[in-house]
C-alpha cells in the first residue's frame, strides 16, 4: 500500500548519515578541493563502514513479494543506500567517491566474483575502467583488447576517467576478447595495480569533485593471470559480460542521482540559512504571486529537488522489491542529473556574492554537482534510455 | 497509530480502485470529452455514474448516511488522477461536493454535520460547492477580500467570489471569507438573498464545467452556519487537501497528453521515419513521462503525509506549485509534438492544454 | 555604423500601427474568437491598406550596400513590415491572418507572377495551400499531381491547414509534375476557388487564432488553364520552384516571430498595467534578488521580448539589405516562437484567476501564441535549419 | 544631436577594431589563458599589450593626456566582447582603469580630472579600480552597507568591499558608499590609513583576475575627493554602462563556449557518427548560436540606447540581466556538448562555465 513518509528508520538512517557527513567530510571539503589529488587520510576511518555497499547485496535480496504483501520490515538495501550517499553528498561528494575499498569495481566484483577471487580481490579497493579516448557514451564501442596466451591474458590499450586510479589496489579493466563478437566479446579484468605494463599515465585536473583522483591507464602487453577473468568462465554468455555491467547501471543511476540529490540540497540548505537569516521565512503558504523573488524561486527549487528524491527513491525500492527498474533508474538520473546542476547554479545566483567566493562552497556545490549529469551515462543518453523504454524502440528505432 | 511501512506499491485495494475508475471513464468519456468541451456541457448521467463510484460518500459515517470506510486521501489522489486522465472538468464537477462535505465532516459542529450532511449521502448525485477563489490579480487564498462581520446572531458577508463550480445549481455553498484577519469558512444556502450568482464563466479551458462567479452583498448567515461554529475552522488543513487533489489532476491531465503525444509520435510518419524516431521529439516524449511520474509522486507524498495525520503544509504546497509548472510543460509538449494537427480541436492535447494551465492558477477546487 | 536605437520614422510606424490596432483590432477580437469562422466583416476597409506587403517589395529593393556606407534614409520594407505586424499581432493575431489580399498566396504572386499572371491575379485574394495530410513539416514529400492535359493542368490531391480557405478568390496549390524529379518537380499553381474538383472540405477548429479560417481543400481532376502554373515557362529550373518558395520563407519567418512579438507584448503590456494598478513600479534598478516574484519573473520576459525582437529586426534588416538570412531568419522563428508561447503561459500564472477567465485577453493570447512555435516550419525544423547552418552540415549530415 | 540611422551593420572602423582586438587576444591568449588560469595570475605584459590598444584612454582628452577621440559605448561594448572571447579575466583587468577614469572625467570636478586622470593617460598600464560589490547576501549596487558620513572638511567611510580589481597594486579606489540615501563615489588613495586591502580572494571563477576584500574603518576622505565635489554624482549613469559592459562580455564567454562546442561536436565521433549529427546535441548548439547573438544584440542596444544620450537603465538592467541567465545556459551546455572531456581543465569550456557565472553576480567590474 503506498505510503511515501519517510520512516523512522529511514529518519535514523539520515540522521546518523548526516551527522558523519557534517562531522567528517564537511569539515574537510574545501581542503581536498584546493589540494587537487592528495588522497584525503581522513577517510581511513571509513575503510571499515560500507556506504556504497548498496549494490553488492543487490542479488541477495529477499524474494520478489506482491505489493499487497506487507513490506519487509527491514528497510531495502538499495533504499538504505541512496539515503545514505545523499547525506554523505550533503557533506562533500568529492570525498564519497574517495571512500576506500567502495569503488565501482568493488561494486563488479562484488557481484560477479568467484569465491576464490573474492578471496584474493574482495579486501583489495577495486576502481572500474571502462571509457577509452573514443568511447565516451559508447561502451559498446571499447578497443582494448585481451588475448589469451597460455595461463595468461595479454591485455592492451587506454582507459580514461578512471575512479581513484591513484588510490585504488586492483582495476577492473573492460576489453574485448573478440572484436568480432562485439558486445558481447566484452569482458572485465582485474589487473593488479602493480602488474608490469600497467602504467598511470595521468591524473586529470577537474571542473569539481576535485578530492576524487581520476585518472588515465595504459596497458602495454600486459600480463595477469588467466583466474583474473572477473567472474566464473561457466557463466560467460553473451547475456553476462556486457549486459551485466551495463545491468549493475540500474543500481548504480540512482547512486548518482542521490549524489545529485545530496549536493543540491547542501546548496539549498546553504541558501535557506541565509534566506532566514536576513528575515525571511519560508511558510509555503501564501500565493507565489504574492511573495518576493528569493522565495519563489527558492520554491521551485525546492519543489524539484523533492521530484528528483522521489524518483530517486522509487528506482532504489523497486530494485530491492526485484522489480526491473532499468526505466526509472534513468528517470532518477535524468531528472536528477539536470536538476541537481540547475539548482546549485541557480542558489550561486541568489547568494549573490556569496555564490562566487571560495569562502563559501556554494561555488564548490556548482562545480561538483555538474558532474552528476555527466558520468555513468550523460543527461542525453538517460533521455535516450527512457524515451526507448516509454516508446518501446529499440536502440535501432531510436538513435 | 502505528507506523506503516514506506512503500511505492499500491495495494490491491488500490489497484483495483484505479482500474474500476480507469474503465469507467474509459467508457464515458474516451469518445466524448471532446463533444463535452466543444458542447460546454457535461452530461448529467456521466456525473451521476461517477458519483456512485461513492468515493466521496464512502469515507462518511454511516449515522450521516455514508458508508462509513476509512478515509484515504491516497485513495483520493489515486482516484482523482484517474479521472483526470479521462477528463478534468469531469473530475472536477463529480468530486466538488467532496469540497463542501468534508470540510463539514471534519471541521463541522454536530448541528451542522447532522444538518447538510445526510441529504448529500444519497444515490443520486446533488451538486453542493464552494466558493475560495476571488477575480482579482494577486489573489491569494490566505488572504481574502471578502469579509465577513459578526453581527448580533449572524455573519455578515461581502466579496466577490470566481469559478465557483455548479453554484447555477448547487443548494449550499461553502463560502470562504476573512474574519478579523483569518480566512473562515461559512455556510450559505442558495437563495440566500445577499448571494447572487452571476452568468455561467467562459473560461481558458475547462468549458464543460459549469462555473459561475458569485458576489455577496451584505449577505447575512446565521452564527450557527459558520463552520465550527464560534470556534472556527482549521482553513489551512482544507487548503493542504485541496492542493494535493489539484496536484494529482495535474498529474492525471499531463499522463493524457504524454500518452496521446507518445501514440501519435509512433504513429506519425514525417522525412521517411516516426517523428518519435527523432532525438527532439524522443526527448520531450522522456521529460513528459518522468515529469509526470514525479508530479504523481509528489501528490501521493503529500496525500501520504495527509493520511499519516501530520501536517502537510510544505508538502501539498510544493506538490501543487510543481505540478502547476509541469502540467503547463507537459501540455506544451503534447502539443508541440503533433505540430499542425496538436493546434486543431480534433486532437484532445490543446484541450489538456487549456485544461492544465489551471492547476496553477486555481485553488480549492475539490480535495482528497 | 551599429545603432539599434529606435529611430523616429520607426516609431511614427509603431504608433500609427498601434493606434489601427488598438482601434480596429482590440475591439472585435474576442467577438471573432468566439464566432469561430466568421469573417469579420469590419477587416473589408483593410482590402486597400497593405500591411503584409513586405514580401512584395524584397526582389526591388535597393542594391546591395557597404555597411560603411550611410544606411539608406528609406526604413526597409522587411522591417517595416515586422514592426507593423508586431504591432497588428499586439492587437489580434487572428485577425491579422486574416487581413484582404495579403495572403501568403499574394506573397508568392508577387513574388514569381508574369505580368499577364499579375493581371489576372494581382487584385484576388490569394491563400497558399503546401502542406498535406501526410507532409507536415516535409514539404518535399508532396504528394499532390500536376499532369498536363492539353491546354489545361489536371490536379489531383488534398491540402490541409491552408489560412483563408474559405474567404481567399483563388489559391496557390503546390503540386508535382514529376514525382521521380522530387523536390524540383514540385510547382505552383494558380487555382480560382470556383473550378470544378476543386472542393473546400472542411475548416478547422483551432486552439487559437480562431478568427482565422483554416481549411482543407480537395483536388479531384480540378482542371486548370495551361498559364495557371504560377510563374513563367522559362525560369522552370530546379532552383525556381520549390527551392524559390523555400526561400520565400526567409522573408516570411521573421514576419512570424513578430507575430509571436505583437502577442507576448500584449501580454506583457496587459500584466504590466495590473502590476501597475496594485502599485508595483517597475524601476529596473534593484537587484534581482531584491525584488518581488512578479517582478523578477517581469524582467526576465521582458528581456526574452527583447531578444525576439532584436532578433527579429536583424534578420528583416538583413533582408533589406541583401544579406543572405536563411540563419538569422530561423534563428528569430526559433527564439521568438518558443518564448512567446512561454510568456503568454507565464503571464497567465503571473495574473492568476484574470489568466484563466474569457473577460479578458490573455488566455487568449496563450492560446494564439501557440501556432507561431509550429507554422511556417515548427521550432523543431527552425532549430534544425540553425544548427545545420552554424555546423556547415547538410540535411544528410544532419537529419 | 542628428539622428543616425537605425542599423546592424558595423561601420569600417568597427569592423577593423574588432578583427585588431580578436588578432591582439588570439595571440596573447589562445595558447596561455589555460595557464594563466592554473597559475592564477596575467603576465603583466599580457595587460600592457592590451593596453596599447589604448580603448580606455582614446576618448579621454588631449588636455588630460589622452587622445581626444569620439567616445562610443559601442566601440566599447565591441571590444569587451572581444576580449572575453579570449579572456574574461584580461579583459576585465586591462580594462578596470576605465571604470576609474570615465567617471571621473564624466561626472569628476575640474580639479578631480586634473589630478586623477592625467597620471593614468601613459603608454604603461597603471592599475587603478573601484569598489562596488560587497561580501553579504542581498547585495545591492543601489542600496549600499558601506557608508560614507561628512564630517567637517571630509567624509568618513565605514564597511566592506569585495571582487575589487588589482587592489592589491592599484594607486587609486573609486569607492561606492551610501551618503545619506544616495550611492555616491570617493576617491581614495592607496596607503589611506583608514582602508585595508585583505588578502587575495579565491573565487568561482576568473582564477587569473587578482580581486581583494577592501575594508574601510574610519577612513577619512577629503571632501575634494567626493567624485563631483558637493553636488556629487550621477551613480545610476556609472550602472548602466557597466551593466552593458558585463552584458557584452557575457556575449564573449558565451561565444567562445559556444565556438568550441560546435567544434567539438563536429569533430568528436560516438555511435559511429559526429555528436553534432545527433538533435540532441545539434539542438544546444543551435540555441547556443542564436542565445550568443541575443546577448550581443542586447548590449549593443544597450550600449546604442547610451550613445545617444538617452536614459538606458531599462536597456541596460535588462542586457545585463539577460546575459546572466544566459551566459550560465550557454556555457553549461558548453560542458554538457564535451561530456567527460568537458569536465575536465585540460579543455576551456569548464573555465567558461566558472567565468559564466559571475555575469549574473558581478556588478561594476568594468564600464563602457
Amino acid at each position: 500500500m503506498i505510503n511515501l513518509v519517510t520512516s523512522e528508520k529511514m529518519t535514523q538512517i539520515r540522521n546518523s548519515m548526516n551527522g558523519m557527513a557534517k562531522g567528517m567530510l564537511r569539515p574537510i571539503a574545501r581542503k581536498y578541493d584546493v589540494n587537487e589529488h592528495e588522497y584525503p587520510k581522513e577517510l581511513d576511518m571509513f575503510r571499515s563502514i560500507k556506504i556504497m555497499g548498496g549494490a553488492k547485496k543487490k542479488k541477495t535480496g529477499e524474494e520478489p513479494r506482491k505489493d499487497d504483501k506487507p513490506a519487509p520490515k527491514k528497510l531495502g538495501t538499495n533504499l538504505s543506500t541512496v539515503i545514505s550517499i545523499e547525506e554523505m553528498c550533503w557533506g562533500d561528494a568529492g570525498l564519497l567517491l574517495s571512500l576506500p575499498n567502495a569503488g565501482l569495481g568493488n561494486a563488479a566484483i562484488a557481484a560477479v566474483a568467484t569465491d576464490e577471487q573474492m578471496e584474493r580481490f574482495g579486501n583489495k579497493w577495486a576502481a572500474m575502467a571502462i571509457t577509452e579516448p573514443g568511447s565516451g557514451s559508447d561502451s559498446g564501442s571499447i578497443t582494448a583488447t585481451a588475448v589469451l596466451d597460455g595461463d595468461e591474458w595479454v591485455l592492451n590499450g587506454e582507459k580514461i576517467f578512471v575512479t581513484c586510479a591513484d588510490r585504488c589496489d586492483v582495476v577492473v579493466v573492460w576489453a574485448t576478447v573478440d572484436k568480432k563478437a562485439g558486445k558481447s566479446g566484452i569482458k572485465s579484468f582485474i589487473v593488479e595495480k602493480d602488474r608490469p605494463g600497467f602504467k598511470l599515465e595521468k591524473l586529470e585536473h577537474k571542473l569539481g569533485i576535485r578530492a576524487s583522483d581520476t585518472g588515465t591507464f595504459v596497458l602495454d602487453n600486459c600480463r595477469i593471470p588467466k583466474d583474473n577473468l572477473l567472474g566464473s568462465a561457466e557463466v560467460k554468455t553473451a547475456t553476462e559480460g556486457f549486459k551485466g555491467v551495463m545491468k549493475t547501471f540500474d543500481n548504480t543511476r540512482p547512486m548518482v542521482a542521490s549524489m545529485a540529490l545530496g549536493i543540491a540540497r547542501a546548496a539549498l540548505d546553504f541558501t535557506r540559512e541565509k534566506l532566514e537569516e536576513s528575515g525571511i521565512k519560508l511558510d509555503y503558504n501564501r500565493n507565489p504571486n504574492n511573495i518576493s523573488s528569493l522565495e519563489k524561486e527558492f520554491y521551485i527549487m525546492e519543489s524539484n529537488l523533492e521530484a528528483m528524491r522521489l524518483l530517486t527513491w522509487r528506482a532504489a525500492w523497486m530494485a530491492d522489491n526485484q522489480e526491473h527498474n532499468n526505466l526509472e533508474a534513468s528517470m532518477s538520473k535524468a531528472k536528477a542529473g539536470r536538476y541537481g546542476t540547475l539548482i546549485t547554479q541557480k542558489c550561486c545566483e541568489l547568494l549573490g556574492p556569496l555564490g562566487y567566493t571560495q569562502e563559501y562552497l556554494a561555488e564548490k556545490w556548482m562545480r561538483d554537482s555538474k558532474i552528476m549529469d555527466i558520468f555513468e551515462g550523460t543527461g542525453q543518453i538517460q533521455h535516450l534510455i527512457v524515451a526507448r523504454n516509454v516508446l518501446e524502440f529499440s536502440s535501432k528505432q531510436l538513435k | 497509530m502505528e507506523e506503516r511501512d514506506f512503500s511505492f506499491g499500491m495495494s490491491e485495494e488500490q489497484r483495483t480502485m484505479k482500474e474500476t475508475v480507469a474503465r469507467l471513464m474509459k467508457g464515458l468519456v474516451a469518445n466524448n470529452a471532446h463533444d463535452m468541451d466543444e458542447k460546454k456541457e457535461i452530461p448529467s448521467d456521466y456525473v451521476q455514474k461517477v458519483w456512485e463510484l461513492g468515493a466521496t460518500i464512502s469515507v462518511i459515517p454511516e449515522e450521516f448516511g455514508g458508508y462509513g470506510m476509512e478515509y484515504s486521501p491516497v485513495m483520493n489522489a489515486i482516484i482523482l488522477e484517474e479521472l483526470a486522465y479521462g477528463d478534468m472538468a469531469l473530475a472536477i464537477a463529480a468530486t466538488t461536493p467532496s469540497m463542501f462535505l468534508y470540510p463539514i465532516l471534519e471541521m463541522g459542529t454536530d448541528e451542522q454535520k447532522k444538518k447538510y450532511i445526510p441529504p448529500y449521502c444519497d444515490a443520486a448525485f446533488k451538486p453542493c460547492t464552494i466558493a475560495i477563489n476571488e477575480p482579482r490579480f494577486r489573489f491569494d487564498p490566505v488572504a481574502l477580500e471578502t469579509k465577513a462581520v459578526k453581527k448580533g446572531g449572524s455573519y455578515v458577508i461581502n466579496g466577490k467570489k470566481c469559478f465557483v463550480p455548479m453554484a447555477g445549481d448547487a443548494r449550499h455553498l461553502l463560502v470562504a471569507a476573512d474574519l478579523d484577519g483569518t480566512s473562515e469558512l461559512f455556510i450559505v444556502a442558495a437563495g440566500n438573498p445577499g448571494m447572487k450568482v452571476g452568468e455561467r464563466e467562459r473560461n481558458l479551458g475547462l468549458y464543460a464545467l459549469a462555473t459561475y462567479p458569485v458576489t455577496f452583498e451584505n449577505c447575512e448567515v446565521p452564527a450557527a452556519d459558520r463552520l465550527g461554529g464560534d470556534k472556527g475552522c482549521n482553513f489551512d488543513a482544507l487548503l493542504q487537501k485541496s492542493r494535493v487533489a489539484l496536484a494529482a489532476i495535474g498529474a492525471g491531465v499531463s499522463r493524457a497528453s504524454f500518452e496521446y503525444a507518445r501514440d501519435y509520435s509512433k504513429e506519425r510518419v514525417q522525412f521517411g521515419e516516426p517523428i518519435a524516431s527523432r532525438q527532439s521529439v524522443a526527448f520531450m516524449i522522456a521529460e513528459m513521462a518522468y515529469e509526470v511520474d514525479a508530479m504523481r509522486l509528489m501528490s501521493l507524498k503529500a496525500a501520504s503525509t495527509v493520511e499519516a495525520g501530520l501536517d502537510a503544509r510544505r508538502e501539498s504546497y510544493l506538490a501543487k506549485l510543481y505540478a502547476g509548472d509541469m502540467t503547463m510543460k507537459v501540455t506544451d509538449f503534447g502539443v508541440q509534438v503533433l505540430g499542425g494537427h496538436g493546434y486543431v480541436r480534433d486532437h484532445p492535447v490543446e484541450r489538456f492544454y487549456r485544461n492544465g494551465r489551471g492547476i496553477a492558477i486555481l485553488e480549492g477546487m475539490t480535495t482528497v
